[in-house]
């Protein structure tokens, strides 16, 4: 495997950020989903990644793709919403491409890629129209460049988690097309998309787990 | 924010399990968090599943019973349920002949049941599903997530329900949840936001002189803020586009559903079903049937939906059969 | 103060006409601010009249119906009915076998009932009156105008009804009254007080942390107001007094009654009735029948009562007798 | 009949200054309904007086009794609540005593107590339960009083009027033990009870339409 390639353990550091930063900014998720949603995204993800949490303790994953498939399994059976689906298959999705014991550069371009693409799949939305697509596009072809220029895989999630956050906050002036936000028309104007903000802080939890490696 | 709960997290299991001992007669609930009518699938007949998110009730478990759903899964306070509930109350509705899955039209509901169809399937289990989408507050459905599935959901439950219990096959329960779904409109008002139990503060804030105009379900705002007006300007506003995107015709019959949002008085609900009656009567449309009440709520919000279902002698028949749940009875 | 309403004195009259249209296959209005049954007086039955301020909805037209009330005489807005309506109600539920009055033991419609049952006297109608004072809140009835009647009423005017339509005579109707009315007991609780419509500002004014126990169902103020509380605990304030007063022992039949005011969620009126069930089965109370839901409110405000009726064989099997009326409907 | 006897004028007069006084004062009585009771009794003597306004316009009463008959049926089928009996009943015993064309010092004595009696025939309260009692049975005596003394029904109507206002004020410290505010048990202390206030305002008018005479 190449320099810095991320395993199993960088798995499990990454869902522990994950559930931290989430559970971190659960109220603040909910805020802005209560401007232009239902309220309840923090709350959502929260109880997601808490269950995600009590599955991991047990489990023996040996791949990557083990940990991001119970990731999967759990957000599936107990966030509910839009968001559970959502973040369930792009887990689901990434982690068919990672059934390996730890992925390079290209291997983490491919996960996100993959993740963009269940996403896609399930929720039918485009660049644009006021959703997390809006953070994980961006984020994966930042990867997709970063890997093409030979940075290490803690770079590639990096570049990913950074381009996610411009993409989430160009979804402040977006009208949405997709979703709950839908509904308001332009009033949906002015405000992020609590699914962009919530991408944000999964790839920034995935970079910081690679880090700390 | 003042509500009588123990825990905001367990309001949905609590009020669940309320719900469950009151009506040991009609309802017994699964291992899940899954009310299903009580004694089992009928053999032989379309069962019908219906659920979404908590916070609207009666709506769903308040509709199981004879005539209308065999089983309901209440999710998360205004979050759809997640897929594994649903297959399981499906596999309870289900007695040999497919089951129907009504669901409203959100993102969240729709991915959740999807899923569950699928995996429904793989048990050998067949699935069809009705997409209900009656708000017409959602304008043009081409830059949306398409119309939503607001109070006329309760419509499509009774009368495909009454299908299936006359026996129709699995196709024919569809068709006709479609055609309840085709000829069915709503829009609603909201005077007051609710509050949901985690959030602790209202969805949305609203001055002392504004309503929002076009509303969901979910306390979420609306399409625009207008001035406090009188009830019947207001039933105006809510009544013309139904009739309006419906097409009704002189002559045409329909039934009438005022819906309150959860904290409304009965007797505002009334007094917004006097005016769009009369004005439907003065279009010549005559109104077969009424309903008025508490159907498909938003916790304790304050304003009501307004809702027409163009009827034809079968829809009528069918909404006329006897049904026998907690919150919609007649006839047993 | 918002409202869905046009005209804050015209809210009682056009709330009753929205009302009577809604229900064209159960009730009809007269002359005066009366519904009555559609069909007119059943000819050898005791006629049950019913009446009292509005505001209270359903209560009292709601039970306009087959198997429970013949007229209802809804008063201005939280104000007894004047005698004269009260007459003509009475003159059209009498079907030759004399009338019972159900009254809520407030002093004004005491005083315009008593007026009404002299004046339809003068017509030969012969009239009995059962007073209901089920509130317990109300603790020392010798330095009161005695207990008041609050959501027990719905169950006097169910049970009456049941006994009516099986053919007892006066005298056994208002017996049966009677012994509902000894046997039952509530207490209720105000989260937020109500806006009279031509008041236009809330009954009394609480903080956001403190509730009223105690409550009236007219906006009244409580008996005591306390600090915010859980459900369960709240529930346990109204419960025991009931139960105490009741002197409930071990063993014993009762009907469960969760009565929202209004503006509280069905998903709280279930966890209040989860609790209140567990705590009688607790003390090895036997439920054996219930009611959640909004049947004797103050407008929109949020609350609940809980009411406790002490049962029998008969009373059991006059509540569940047919009933056919906008508010409770079973059997038919 | 005696000097500065009351006659239909009067009490045509005094029906006029009672309804103009109660819509006057419409908001304040429901006020003080609200803070002990339910909020109406200003609503309900309004919409009274407003309806006795219309039957008197038609009216051709030819005694005192015949004015104050037609106010106790108005009042009896449009007021409701407890005022409306209550009030109702006092004009009613008072009309039966009145069948006079103009009545002197005493009979307006006779007039309040037979009034006064109807009130408390129908409500059974006693002086110091916090009730309208609490005015007019000092209103009565000291129309007694005053009577006895000579003075003129104008006088008498004058005397009883400052006794009611005494007798309502005295509300104010009591704890009620009839009507609705009863329920309210120590909480009823500390306000004015809006019937007492309401008999104020009546018998004030009355005393006004005399001295106009
Ligand atoms: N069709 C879609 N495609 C992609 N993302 C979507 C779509 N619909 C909704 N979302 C995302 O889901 C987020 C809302 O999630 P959440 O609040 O948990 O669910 P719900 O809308 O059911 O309450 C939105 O902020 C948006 O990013
Ligand atoms: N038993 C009674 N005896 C005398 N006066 C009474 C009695 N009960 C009530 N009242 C009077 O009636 C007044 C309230 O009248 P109102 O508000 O119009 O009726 P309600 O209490 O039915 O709303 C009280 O302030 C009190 O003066
Ligand atoms: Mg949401
Ligand atoms: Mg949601
Ligand atoms: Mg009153
Ligand atoms: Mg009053």
């Amino acid at each position: 495997m190449s320099e810095g390639a991320l395993d199993v353990d960088w798995a499990r550091r990454f869902v522990a950020e994950a559930a931290a930063v989430v559970a971190e900014h659960r109220v603040e998720l909910s805020e802005l989903d209560r401007l232009i949603g239902d309220g309840d995204h923090g709350e959502n993800l929260a109880r997601g990644f808490s269950a995600v949490t009590a599955a991991m303790e047990p489990a023996e994953p040996a791949t990557v793709g083990d940990v991001l498939k119970l990731v999967a399994t759990t957000l599936m059976s107990t966030v509910g919403g839009a968001a559970g689906p959502l973040y369930g298959t792009a887990f689901l999705r990434a982690a068919k491409v990672t059934a390996v014991p730890a992925v390079d550069a290209q291997g983490v371009h491919s996960l996100l890629d993959a993740a963009l693409e269940g996403v896609v799949a399930r929720g039918k939305a485009q660049v644009g129209d006021k959703t997390m697509v809006d953070a994980w596009h961006p984020a994966v072809e930042a990867a997709s460049a970063a890997a093409e220029a030979g940075s290490s895989p803690a770079q590639v999630l990096r570049a990913a988690a950074e381009a996610a956050a411009v993409g989430a906050a160009s979804t402040d002036d977006l009208v949405a097309l997709k979703g709950r936000a839908s509904y308001l028309g332009e009033r949906s104007v002015g405000h992020r998309d609590p699914g962009a903000a919530s991408t944000v802080l999964l790839l920034d939890a995935a970079a910081r787990a690679a880090t700390d490696a | 924010m003042k509500k009588l709960i123990n825990d905001p997290e367990a309001v949905t299991t609590e009020a669940v399990e309320g719900f469950v001992l009151a009506h040991p007669d009609l309802v017994t609930q699964l291992d899940q968090l899954v009310v299903a009518r009580v004694g089992g699938a009928v053999r032989g007949k379309v069962g019908l599943v219906s659920g979404g998110g908590s916070g609207h009730e009666p709506l769903h478990a308040g509709f199981v019973g004879v005539g209308m759903l065999d089983a309901a899964v209440p999710g998360a306070m205004f979050t759809s349920p997640t897929p594994d509930p649903i297959v399981a109350a499906t596999r309870a509705a289900d007695g040999g002949a497919g089951v129907l899955h009504i669901v409203k039209n959100y993102t969240g509901d729709v991915l959740n049941f999807e899923t569950a169809a699928e995996l429904a399937d793989a048990e050998d289990i067949e699935v069809a599903t009705v997409i209900v989408n009656d708000d017409v507050a959602v304008e043009d459905s081409l830059y949306t997530a398409g119309r939503r599935g607001v109070a006329g959901t309760v419509l499509v439950e009774k009368i495909a329900g009454a299908a299936a219990e006359r026996g129709d096959d699995l196709a024919g329960v569809l068709a006709i949840a479609q055609r309840v779904n085709a000829g069915v409109r709503s829009m609603g008002v909201a005077l007051s936001a609710c509050t949901v139990p985690h959030a602790g503060k209202p969805s949305f804030e609203l001055a002392e002189n504004e309503i929002e105009i076009g509303i969901g379900i979910h306390g979420e705002p609306g399409r625009r803020r207008i001035p406090m007006a009188s009830a019947d300007e207001i039933t105006d506003l809510l009544l013309d586009p139904v009739v309006e995107d419906l097409g009704l015709a002189s002559g045409e019959h329909v039934l009438l559903l005022v819906n309150g949002m959860g904290g409304t008085p009965a007797s505002e609900l009334s007094i917004v079903y006097r005016h769009a009656r009369r004005r439907l009567e003065e279009q010549g449309v005559v109104v077969d049937r009424s309903l008025v009440g508490n159907y498909v709520t938003s916790l304790e919000m304050q304003g009501a939906s307004v809702t027409v279902l163009r009827l034809d002698d079968e829809l009528t028949a069918l909404y006329d059969a006897p049904v026998s749940t907690a919150a919609l009875r007649w006839g047993l």
